[in-house]
């Protein structure tokens, strides 16, 4: 059953060396607390997986902690390349690191195939495309009924799943909403959930039925963070940071800088910081 | 880009051009790197009912200004409805629903065959490019696929380092071989010209060079010995209405996305 | 692009005879209207597929229309059983009736499937089920990672879908809301829909981004038909008219009384009587 | 049923011994057919935060009165949320996330094999019942199955006319055989007694008799030879709490229900 934790608690109960982990969000609501915290603990020798690693992991894997990454596109999304990651891939700076590439399409179901217990996805993909000569992970079934041959590949199964989200109820039940992305799939699919939310509300009773909640029995632990998905956004209470993005291309375009940057901003900050992030993002009400 | 003594500049005149390709029906997937200012323009001058598609999951969405990523809040807020990822994979991809897949291409060879993952090596890459996303599959289940990139010896090559989505293939019906049904790339719209695929080899071949280019300036940017139509056509300069439509989409995402930026340096 | 016909126009442009088609509904949203107006015009020899086929398949297959059921729960719901669908299965009466029975899981995912736009669905089902040994449509494919072996069905495409939903905006976009049911699928896997609403609203402007909505372009005709899915009800407008279902099974029960009520109230009927049918069941606003 | 001279009926006191199997951090599928009565009387006594799921989507849902259908706009309306009927199949049941999957039966075995689909032979029914629906996958996705019917010799039977859904097979290990991992049912609830599976032979086995019913009663009203424990326990009536909570959950279902009806005579 749910519980509610400093950030700090939860992630130490929930991530450990060696885990393989996912944070995810699509553009949206992406986890950089949670992130974070985890970059302050030193957590080692993590196989990472999202379908859009984009600053979050670049900081991970450019401070050492991954062996291994797990994605379907490597950008910094409107701005270009991620530049630590570049390092660790083609230099082995600071580390050599392992990549499983997908397609976002891949990624999408072996997601979804894991929120529903199945090994494998079964999908229509990867026809003529390189990843699939690269990539041992993708194999082919056969329809028994038409013969066409089909992508497969192996269902997603995190140890843990980090998410950022709008907010959760006293009981623990959390809202996700907007660009809803791989959020449920990622919580379902994984043996723990670990949730930051915006706020807590006393309860969900004047929600629409069709919403995305997440049962607070589907979830481990949750983490109040105002501004935690900054410099990505959160629906409903405040904006892109659309120039942070492009600061990024600059910081982790070299080795010192990047250091210097993760001391200040990271390592001697904490998850108290956020809200004051964002505080010039929110819309005037 | 300057603009040329036309009024316009080449990349003006490349979305523009890529604009007019979409029509009023279409349901277009406007894949990471593809140029949305063509399928916005569209919407905002010929083509309104357009249904415009990010694989963030927001399908037909209008937004007022350009998203900088493809989940930009303002895709779901203008959106007729946004639904989860995999369901954007599944039911709307994958469920044969589009009938436009709009990319854009790092490297692409002469049969529209695209690279965005790596330049050189895939185990001990040059350069590590950021992937396909979506694309591997909305190259094969769009009805059909349109690229738009600018010009370059360096962008069209006669050899990509890796098949990040399939295009034609080395040619003439290699996708019907690979069992693939859909149509392909079917048009790529540079800054420079129009090309489309020779019915039979399936080679991007010019039908229309845009104002004031010439086939020794488009073969000068393309790595490839570039075929020219026999009736090769001039592309229509941009309207003025499409230049407004352009340029005050430009002017209002810059003043847009500067805000926050703003916001910052004010505190 | 969406037309908005009447219900009669809708039906006659969209369902054929030796169609295979789906009224889908789960318990919720029963596209009854539709279902009545496709008895008025004697569509004959459909292949009629759903989950939960309750009165409008008794109807139906008690008027003779339908050469093939395809279902996965035959039941009228908190009632009993279907007696029309029986005296065709048991005793060819009106006619006999070819059968193809899955599970709820197989249907569904066989419809997942069709909306996915795969040939099949795979799925751990049937394990140890007696439907894995009459219905030659369940097969079975290994996963390729774990030798696993997991049920396939084959996808659901009707030729034409009915359901009933809340509302239409003027252009043509339909929201679903409440027990959603399979009717997003069912539309979205077959070639073509149409949908019958309790009314039609300027626009969507307001409504919450995550809502089941189906966009214009993929149903084929809108009928504005108040009261539609009476006794089933419409989550917003109307309670279920659980008398009805009672009352349903006495009518059932005889050849000559469904004979009967069918002439009167459907045959003699039309749609614009639904309204009607569902004032005493609208909640006191 | 009437009331016996303990002051409650069989089938109240099978409801009320059903209800008390069920944990309050229980996750458990309604199935069709299953008396939702004892797990809306579990969530109203002892198991407040107990997870009801019902297969037309409603997850965790709190009904006033019992719903009638498996798909009640009350158990919408008072669920934590309401997702499509796939997603139920795919994420929840099939995701493993379902403690109890609770089943009625029109014919069971002493295996615990149900059938709900045909008297008689497949093709040729003497009696077409029902079907399935969701049953043949809550009984091998269900972390364990809880079975609750009112005995007679028609519905408790040597051999049942079909597997609608699996049980324990023949016994022993074929579950594990058949590749299903998971417990089966591990329960059976009656009018009369308490039955649960042999740990080897995985036969039912009378553990409970209900107050004031003989093995005689039991086995009189059972198409097999019963088997009881060695240590045969008393079923502990149903207590004031108990009986208060179930009849007044049935008195508010059926003033609700009659209401349609009533507006409907009013007309």
């Amino acid at each position: 059953m749910v519980k509610f934790l400093p950030l700090k608690k939860a992630v130490a109960e929930n991530l450990h060396d060696g885990d393989t982990v996912a944070f995810e969000g699509f553009t949206h609501l992406i986890p950089t607390a949670a992130a974070h915290e985890a970059i302050r603990q030193s957590i080692r020798e993590l196989t990472l997986i999202r379908m859009t690693p984009d600053l979050i992991y670049d900081q991970m894997i450019g401070m050492g902690m991954a062996k291994k990454i797990v994605f379907s596109y490597l950008g910094n999304p409107g701005v270009g390349l991620l530049r630590r990651v570049r390092d660790a891939i083609e230099n082995g700076f600071p580390r050599p690191i392992e990549v499983e590439e997908h397609s976002h399409a891949g990624m999408a179901n072996a997601y979804e195939a894991g929120a529903a217990g199945l090994p494998c996805a079964v999908f229509r993909g990867y026809r003529g495309a390189g990843l699939a000569t690269v990539n041992p992970n993708i194999k082919s079934v056969s329809c028994p009924f038409t013969g066409e041959v089909l992508a497969a590949v192996p269902a997603i199964r995190p140890d843990v799943t980090f998410i950022h989200a709008q907010k959760a109820d006293r009981k623990g039940n959390v809202l996700v909403e907007g660009i809803i992305g791989i959020q449920k799939e990622a919580v379902l699919a994984a043996k723990r959930a670990v949730v930051t939310v915006e706020e807590v509300v006393d309860n969900f009773n004047d929600l629409h039925p069709n919403l995305t909640v997440l049962p607070n029995w589907t979830i481990a632990a949750i983490s109040v963070v105002p501004g935690g998905s900054h410099p990505s956004y959160t629906h409903g209470y405040y904006d892109r940071d659309n120039s942070a993005y492009l600061e990024w291309d600059e910081i982790a375009a070299d080795r010192d800088r990047f250091q210097a940057w993760m001391q200040k901003n990271v390592i001697e900050s904490s998850a108290d910081d956020f809200a004051a992030r964002v505080e010039h993002l929110r819309k005037a009400a | 880009m300057s603009e040329n003594d036309l009024g316009f500049t080449p990349s003006e005149m490349m979305t523009i051009a890529a604009s007019r390709a979409l029509k009023n029906d279409d349901v277009c997937f406007v894949g990471i790197g593809a140029p949305s200012a063509a399928c916005n323009v569209a919407r905002l001058t010929h083509a309104p009912d357009i249904t415009l598609i990010y694989e963030s999951g927001t399908i037909g969405t209008a937004p007022d200004v350009l998203p900088l990523s493809i989940g930009d809040g303002e895709l779901c807020e203008t959106a007729v409805t946004t639904v989860a990822v995999p369901e954007m994979f599944r039911y709307w991809l994958q469920g044969g629903r589009i009938t436009i897949g709009f990319l854009g291409a790092a490297q692409l060879d002469k049969f529209g065959n695209i690279n965005t993952t790596i330049i050189g090596d895939y185990a001990h890459p040059k350069t590590r490019l950021p992937g396909g996303g979506g694309a591997p599959e909305i190259a094969t289940s769009s009805r059909e696929v349109y690229i738009t990139m600018a010009q370059s010896k360096r962008g069209m090559v006669e050899k990509i380092d890796f098949f990040t989505s399939f295009g034609h293939g080395e040619g003439g019906d290699h996708r019907k071989r690979l069992g693939i049904d859909t149509a392909g790339p079917t048009l790529l719209i540079t800054d420079l010209a129009v090309w489309k695929p020779d019915p039979v080899t399936k080679e991007f071949t010019v039908v229309s060079l845009h104002p004031g280019v010439t086939r020794e300036k488009v073969q000068a940017t393309c790595g490839w010995e570039a075929i020219f139509a026999e009736a090769l056509d001039e592309t229509p300069a941009p309207t003025e209405l499409e230049l407004k439509t352009l340029r005050d989409l430009q002017a209002r995402t810059k003043t847009a996305h500067a805000s926050a930026a703003k916001g910052k340096a004010a505190q």
